[in-house]
């Protein structure tokens, strides 16, 4: 049989790169192996288009010891202990069925982790929906964050914290990006690197389905008869399943029986068989007869393709064999030598005594086709806020309105659906600028935020893609720790348009700016494309998972304010920048003007220094100044606490919206006791860093001097109606 | 009038409590057994005469929510 | 004190549990359901998770293993029984407790701290809470709505065998302070003699101060009075 | 041989998904529904050619593990 065009084009292959193919292997290729090649070579697994500009991003540094390209990353928190983590979309299958998409997204995730050698601690998401006015959006986000407890809450992972936003950019893409976390011992890492020949190929965990095979393949003559048989389906997730395999393999672990672990993500076996034997330059061959099926007369290249969830793949030494074996049937979980390594360098499949598929190991992993697409910078939007008057609006019905959107209002509605303690180590749960999750049986703990700014990406990719770093960094600042390193997920729309191909590499430059200049490498990461519906593109979406450190529980800080008489400090200068702010959006709905400009500089400096005055204790509380401005993090210290704030009016502005609500970056809000003042003065004068006291801590009432006066309930009461409103129709 | 739906997934679809139901029946000693699937079943009681009509709508609180029907299928009988 | 700690495929609030335990000088082991016999312990803990996922019904699958037969004698002798959320689900389904735990009235899963008020502490499980003693413990269930025959109901209420209700910070229990349902804010209950607890709430995981508060610590204080 | 096993919760047990249901329905438009009840569905196949030993097989298992009698009652019907 023949390749033809048609079956071509439903691989999503193009024809040049068929031919490539063609001359890769010396010959036509079956279907099976334009299968393989498909999975093999498409974004997804190839990063073909992303991975020239991937290549910029800082990746190393003392503490990184695993940067991309393995699983996940891996750091050095001191000790013998290390952190692993990553953060991946999952963005389509979400779409499609919100609640499986979004389990089988932690599901996979989670596995990445536990791969390494790490037991998974935390788990994090971001999560962007359409505009709740948009008919599905209630059900996707419904079903989506069921789906994320129900997966998490059974595995026992504490779900920590994460962000949930909505904007109409996203009303037919949503996005779900779920993020893990685990400790480790850093002189038990394993990796996915194969090494000896004749080493068995171990198939543990679920039995193989026909899950997600590639659609586009069903056209394909081969599969006309039983078309119906052989429909592909939604993957469905069995957080059960995943729980034994995750113990099964952290027992296995104990033991120095691994060679090398590979979990089957996107494109199963094929691409976990594949990237084994290419990581240890070495060839692999299977068994297909021996691969565990659910279903009956399953095809090779059913197998070599489905996306069945809670699978792995081990080399191991042949003489641990038998006590593996025995670690696995106790888990009740599947456990076959499907193959052996080979020092062919070639992907050798046998299925009913044939070959069905050689090919050379180099051309699937090596000679995936890369390109440098084409690129528009973009252009960025001037701020031009003079035609709004912001005279006519007063300022607490701003405040109000602010903290009632969508946005902005408390996320508690989706947190209770999230076990945050089991484990019995975490410290912070959501709800403060970072989690904060202690390392099991010591006297240390990490931080864990996920931060993204689809609005100011949009309006200025590059300045939003820096921003969105040095957020991240803020909050990680804010809870008292030292930030040490980032994964990112990069949503976007099709690489193909030379418009968004812009965005992605003005994004990346942004971040790579503010990674180096902060020293806060990238380790690991997932790039997710053509997020787009009847070609119109989604906000360029980077999200950025973040980790910072405390080597000692005694400086863990929160936002809640502790004592009537306390003074708060806003550190950083204020300038009053409107553009692209909460405020706009929220009170004009106006999308207009680039967004504020980061300074590296300053940004490194007023986050040192918040740290400095954490460490000698002069701080009761901190939060971050972001999204909403001045104003609305003041009254979030205030609800965090019930504490009420009198709040002084600014000595220099003339227009107090201007003010309070603009969106300038690196600013902190601290708390000090009264009798610190002149210390915390000086150790800010002495870094030269613009401060100046904006408010009193005080009972029950927020109020702004000479302006208004509201109790703190009331505006608990505003921030916590939205979802409960929203959801009541249901 | 009463009707009864039951929601079963669809074939080639992972049922994960199926598998641990039926795991559990062998480990009792139904050694048998080839395989259990587990579903959903609704009885639903409407005020409304013309049966047709009825069965139309029982149709419509499937597709509309009680079926997720990229993963499910559905069968709905009469029963009073 | 000895203590054990009953493991099943899925359950995820055992190594929680044997934290609180040792931290308060039990002697703990760790037995995976498979096994056959239970060593002489003074408590047994069925810990809180999702034994076998919760498929079918929570606790169902866990109720028939091996173990739970030792359990079930264990507990028909007297000993002190302690099962914590999924443990509670278990024990009801093996037929230690009577009663049933369904769906949660609002279809979700529920995680966050609740207040709970302590009925009775003349027992093994309470002794060192005051009577009307507000607690602020966690819960995290999908079924923790407990529902019962009038009988039954009754004879918990009659014989001092409700020890918890769910209410507020205040103390106030009504509907309004039910979390998930639960028949009269229920959210523990013991058998006839008291040996055996089951409850919704956790209470390992308020015995520390760095995560949380420390009102779990007096239940396993009591045990050991 | 196969057969189906609905399990529905009885008459006097709170069925919270059912209500649940049943409102959102309601608030749908569909007024003229009087209640919805939700149980659960179980296809059970069977090696086993004697109808009668497999009809008290499948009841045992409905018995023994399917079924909390407490609060449940069960069917069974054979499919095939
Ligand atoms: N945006 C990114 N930044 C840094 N590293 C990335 C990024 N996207 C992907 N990577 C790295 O590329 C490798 C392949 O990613 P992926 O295919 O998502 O892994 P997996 O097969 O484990 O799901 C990983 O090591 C990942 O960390
Ligand atoms: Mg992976």
């Amino acid at each position: 049989m023949k390749i033809n065009k048609e079956q071509i084009e439903k691989h999503g292959l193009k024809l040049e790169e068929y031919n490539k193919i063609k001359e890769l292997l010396g010959r036509e290729a079956n279907l099976l192996e334009l299968g393989i090649f498909s999975a093999m070579w498409n974004e997804h697994c190839s990063y073909k288009s992303s991975k020239i500009h991937l290549k910029k991003l800082p990746t190393k540094n003392n503490i990184v010891i695993q940067g991309p390209g393995e699983n996940a990353g891996v750091i050095d928190i001191g000790d013998d202990d290390a952190i692993i983590f990553k953060i991946e979309s999952h963005n389509h299958p979400s779409f499609i069925e919100p609640y499986q998409g979004a389990a089988t997204g932690v599901g996979g995730i989670l596995r990445d982790v536990f791969t390494m050698g790490a037991r998974p601690i935390a788990l994090m998401n971001s999560i962007h929906f359409g505009s709740p006015t948009n008919k599905n959006t209630q059900n996707l986000l419904n079903g989506v964050v069921s789906g994320i407890g129900g997966y998490g809450n059974s595995v026992g992972i504490p779900t920590v914290g994460g962000e949930t936003k909505f904007n109409s950019t996203y009303n037919e893409n949503i996005l779900v990006n779920a993020m893990a976390v685990g400790h480790a011992n850093k002189n038990k890492i394993f990796y996915s690197k194969a090494k000896g020949i004749n080493k068995p190929v171990v198939y543990v965990g679920s039995k193989t389905g026909r899950d997600g095979i590639h659609g586009a393949t069903m056209a394909s003559a081969e599969f006309d008869e039983n078309s119906e048989e052989k429909k592909p389906t939604v993957q469905v997730g069995d957080p059960f399943t995943e729980k034994l395999l995750l113990e099964a393999c952290l027992e296995l672990m104990k033991e120095n029986s691994i060679i090398s672990i590979q979990d089957m993500g996107a494109a199963g076996l094929t691409s976990s068989s594949i990237e084994m034997a290419s990581k240890g330059k070495l060839g692999i061959e299977l068994d297909l007869n021996k691969v565990p099926c659910r279903e009956n007369n399953m095809s090779p290249y059913e197998m070599m393709l489905s996306e069945s969830q809670e699978r792995m793949l081990i080399i191991l030494d042949e003489k641990k064999e038998k006590k593996a074996k025995k670690i696995f049937d106790k888990w009740d979980l599947d456990f076959v030598v499907i193959g052996k390594t080979t020092e062919t360098n070639r992907l050798v499949l046998n299925f009913d005594s044939k070959i069905v598929a050689d090919i050379p190991i180099r051309a699937l992993a090596d000679e995936a086709p890369q390109y440098e697409r084409k690129w528009n910078k973009p252009k960025i939007k001037k701020n031009n806020l003079n035609k709004y008057d912001l005279k006519k609006i007063k300022i607490e019905d701003a405040l109000i309105k602010i903290l009632s959107s969508p946005d902005h209002s408390n996320k508690s509605w989706i947190t209770d659906q999230y076990d945050q303690v089991v484990m019995c180590d975490t410290i912070q749960k959501s709800g403060g600028d970072a989690a904060v999750v202690r390392v099991h049986n010591k006297n240390k703990a990490i931080s864990i935020s996920v931060d993204s700014s689809a609005n100011y990406c949009s309006s200025d990719p590059k300045s939003g893609g820096k921003q969105i770093v040095c957020e991240n960094w803020r909050n990680l600042i804010s809870v008292g720790s030292k930030p040490l390193a980032i994964t990112n997920c990069l949503n976007f729309g099709s690489p193909e348009k030379p418009d968004v191909m812009g965005e992605f590499v003005e994004c990346i430059n942004g971040m790579k700016e503010a990674c180096e200049f902060l020293n806060f490498p990238v380790v690991s990461g997932n790039v997710s494309f053509y997020n787009e519906t009847n070609s119109k593109s989604i906000f360029p979406t980077p999200v950025i998972g973040g980790i910072g450190l405390f080597d000692n529980l005694n400086k863990i800080i929160n936002m809640k304010t502790k004592k009537v008489g306390n003074l708060i400090i806003i550190v950083g200068k204020t300038l009053g920048h409107l553009g692209q702010s909460s405020f706009m959006r929220e009170i004009y709905s106006a999308n207009e003007g680039s967004p504020p400009e980061i300074n590296l500089t300053n940004e490194k400096n007023n986050g040192q220094s918040i740290l400095n005055l954490i460490n000698q204790n002069l701080i009761t509380s901190c939060h971050d100044v972001s999204s909403g401005g001045i104003l609305i993090s003041l009254a979030e210290m205030s609800m965090a606490s019930m504490l009420g704030l009198k709040i002084l009016r600014p000595k220099k502005f003339t227009d107090l919206n201007e003010y309070f609500f603009a969106e300038d970056q690196g600013r902190y809000l601290i708390e000090i006791e009264v009798d610190n003042l002149k210390k915390v003065e000086s150790i800010l004068k002495k870094s030269n860093i613009f401060y100046e006291v904006v408010a009193e801590v005080q009972n029950d009432i927020f109020e702004l001097s000479k302006t208004f006066s509201i109790k703190t309930e009331e505006l608990y009461k505003n921030n916590n109606k939205w979802f409960k409103k929203f959801n009541a129709i249901n | 009038m009463k009707f009864a739906v039951t929601v079963t997934l669809k074939k080639d679809v992972l049922d994960p409590q199926g598998k641990v139901v039926s795991q559990t029946l062998k480990n009792m000693g139904m050694n048998n057994l080839s395989q259990v699937r587990q579903g959903k079943f609704f009885e639903i009681d409407l005020k409304e005469k013309d049966s047709s009509k009825a069965h139309n709508q029982v149709k419509e609180m499937c597709e509309k929510l009680l079926v997720n029907q990229i993963i499910e299928d559905f069968k709905i009988s009469k029963t009073e | 004190m000895k203590s054990s700690v009953i493991v099943f495929p899925g359950s995820n609030c055992d190594r929680d549990i044997a934290v609180a335990l040792e931290k308060l000088q039990f002697k703990n082991s760790m037995i995976w359901h498979k096994e056959n016999v239970l060593p002489k312990s003074d408590l047994i803990v069925v810990p809180g998770g999702f034994s076998y996922g919760d498929y079918l019904r929570s606790g169902a699958i866990a109720a028939k293993s091996n173990i739970l037969n030792e359990v079930i004698k264990a507990g028909e002798r007297g000993s002190l029984i302690l099962g914590i959320c999924n443990g509670f689900q278990i024990l009801i389904e093996c037929g230690l407790l009577k009663g049933a735990l369904l769906r949660n009235s609002g279809l979700k899963f529920i995680s966050k701290n609740i207040f709970i008020k302590i009925q009775s502490n003349k027992n093994k499980f309470f002794n060192k809470y005051k009577k009307n003693e507000i607690l602020e413990l966690n819960i995290a269930h999908n079924e923790g709505n407990f529902f019962t025959d009038k009988k039954h109901l009754d004879e918990l209420e009659d014989n001092d065998l409700i020890p918890i209700k769910y209410c507020d910070k205040e103390g106030n229990i009504n509907p309004k302070t039910n979390p998930n349902g639960s028949l009269n804010n229920i959210a523990g209950i013991f058998n006839k003699n008291k040996n055996i607890l089951g409850m919704m709430p956790h209470p390992e995981r308020m015995a520390d101060k760095t995560c949380s508060n420390e009102d779990g610590l007096p239940l396993f204080l009591s045990l050991m009075n």
